[in-house]
């Protein structure tokens, strides 16, 4: 098929389902290659790149969606009752940030790194389609593993998982460095007062 | 130290150390354990928790904190290379990892927010395609399957209903069983135990008795209790009771008033 | 505003409210005049128009809506087909075969030859349409009599009914009498079941 005419059609799909799409059951549904697929879907991102175009075509790992752009959206809140945007809690916020990272993750690891118990924070994320159960670890008491869904990658702007936002390299390196001298380190002045107990 | 820290709400003990540390403006591989420790315990003390899961969460931190003030008063202990370990160490590692998850989830919800302004469409697709359905390909759907096949089929599971049947007791009426007969029991019993001055309960049960029958014979031993002429035993739950008679020259019988209808 | 802006700004807008706008509502949301209102419109449909696009832009009387074009409808039904697997299963062949050599019958007969609810069965063969409804019995409750189809006969190579190899008669007068006497038999060990014992 031509690159032109699969470029339509993809659009015209993509336009109708609304909800994502799979690059293979793109390719499934028009008969064509990978390679052929994505040199359509080049096509159609050069066109929505364009200033005349409020649309933009999204990625999301192996999913297409379209999408309104950015700057449109004062204008559409106008008009388009936006679906209530839930507000994570910073509580909720760090479990998701634990599971994105790490994923897969149990819940075990969770607390572990938190320090506090994560059933309210899971249950949350579960709710919102953001974290879903990804299979079981391979240990005692088989225990469920968490990892990130496709809307998590949506609500939060990311093509893929190694699109993630990253630590500042810098900051990082810096960290290692003062963890490593702190090991040799000795320091007097914290034991000089007396110890004293009460809870 | 006064600290007013008491109306900040705290994701957990992490959270609270952290907040300590940095408001104490100590570094994070060099913390003052009795200050923070201190500062920590106070925190706790005017916690406006009832909840003792949240509460628990706090105090484990805090033991942990005031395991690490002991350790630091004790000589260092030397580890295979030869390096003196901090007793903070671990709990540092702790602190960072923690701080890089905080940290990154707030890099996450500026993303989310960005990532707000984008809208996506509801399907609209008509309805008509929706409904849509394939013709059904007999040919594929009927495959290999034939009249004798499912002639088979049909057989084969109407002998398989046939064998649910027991050939024997399907063709029995209706049978009812007699309740058990309370006189014969009891006369049953009286000559058993006339002829024996000690028995085990299970010896008066004729045969295997149903839970009726037991019942009934039951009900005739405590009746003979109760009138002074047998007395039981059992060693221990669930044994059998050992029946003796109290006298053997008195003939065995109950009074006129004892009856089971 | 500028032309080229207020195309994209009414394309974000017409791709997110998915159902028409009228211009009116646009020229109030954007705050600009008709003429500048329909200057961006007819941009958008010159791009519409180019071979690239899988959308269109439909003007009903003062309204504006997208659409996908006409040439994407075939595939359409490829993306919301649900892959139907037209299979028949155990119990739907022994329903079927029920059907076929006891009809008319009702679900209640079938599901006592069976001994298992058939609700499923009696759906799917209704859905491949090779059993029919052909009646009421005439029975408390009225129940439904099902019978195979045209179709039942076409796809088993069967002229006709009288057609069907039949089950030896004795077969099926023992397992009849068999039936009945099983039914009395359950009735009354249910009425056993109660031990009346009052002292």
């Amino acid at each position: 098929m031509e690159t032109v005419k699969l470029a339509s059609l993809v659009e015209a799909l993509l336009f109708a389902q609304g909800n994502s799409i799979s690059i293979d059951k793109l390719c499934e549904i028009f008969e064509v290659g990978k390679k052929e697929l994505k040199a359509a879907v080049a096509l159609l991102k050069e066109k929505y790149d364009k200033e005349d175009s409020g649309i933009e075509l999204v990625e999301l790992e192996n999913n297409l969606q379209l999408a309104t752009k950015a700057f449109a959206y004062d204008y559409l809140t106008k008009l388009v009752k936006n679906a209530p945007r839930y507000v994570l809690s910073d509580s909720v916020l760090e479990t998701l940030s634990i599971v994105a990272y790490k994923q897969p993750v149990t819940r075990a690891e969770i607390e572990k790194i938190r320090g506090v118990s994560c059933d309210h924070a899971i249950n949350k994320l579960l709710e919102y389609e953001l974290i879903e159960e990804v299979g079981r670890l391979d240990a005692p008491g088989k225990p469920l593993l968490f990892g990130t869904t496709e809307q998590f990658l949506r609500s939060f702007g990311v093509k893929s998982l190694t699109d993630l936002p990253q630590m500042n390299p810098e900051i990082i390196e810096e960290f290692k460095e003062q963890a490593a001298s702190e090991a040799t380190e000795i320091k007097e002045d914290s034991m000089n007062s007396d110890i004293n107990v009460d809870i | 130290m006064s600290i007013v820290v008491r109306l900040q709400v705290f994701e957990g003990p992490l959270d609270l150390l952290l907040h300590l540390i940095d408001k104490n403006k100590v570094d994070i591989y060099d913390i003052p354990i009795v200050e923070i420790t201190e500062q920590y315990m106070d925190y706790i003390r005017n916690m406006e928790t009832e909840d003792m899961n949240i509460m628990s969460e706090f105090l484990v931190m805090a033991a942990t904190l005031i395991d690490i003030k002991c350790k630091m008063l004790l000589p260092k202990t030397v580890n295979d290379e030869g390096e003196e370990e901090d007793p903070r160490a671990e709990l540092v590692q702790k602190l960072l990892e923690y701080k890089v998850y905080k940290y990154m989830s707030y890099e996450l919800k500026d993303r989310q927010v960005d990532a707000a302004r984008a809208i996506f469409k509801q399907p609209t697709i008509p309805k008509e395609i929706l409904d849509y359905k394939e013709p059904v390909d007999y040919e594929k759907l009927v495959g290999d399957m034939t009249l004798k096949k499912l002639n088979e089929i049909f057989r084969s599971m109407v002998k398989r209903q046939e064998d649910k049947i027991d050939p024997i007791r399907s063709k029995f009426g209706n049978v009812k069983k007699d309740e058990v007969p309370l006189e014969a029991k009891q006369k049953h019993i009286f000559t058993y135990l006339s002829m024996h001055s000690k028995c085990s309960f299970r010896q008066l049960l004729e045969r295997q008795g149903s839970k009726l029958e037991i019942i009934v014979s039951f009900l005739v031993v405590l009746e003979l209790i109760k009138v002074g002429q047998v007395k039981i035993e059992q060693d221990n739950l669930f044994d059998d009771i050992i029946i003796t008679r109290t006298n053997e020259n008195m003939p065995i019988g109950l009074d006129a008033d004892f009856a089971i209808v």
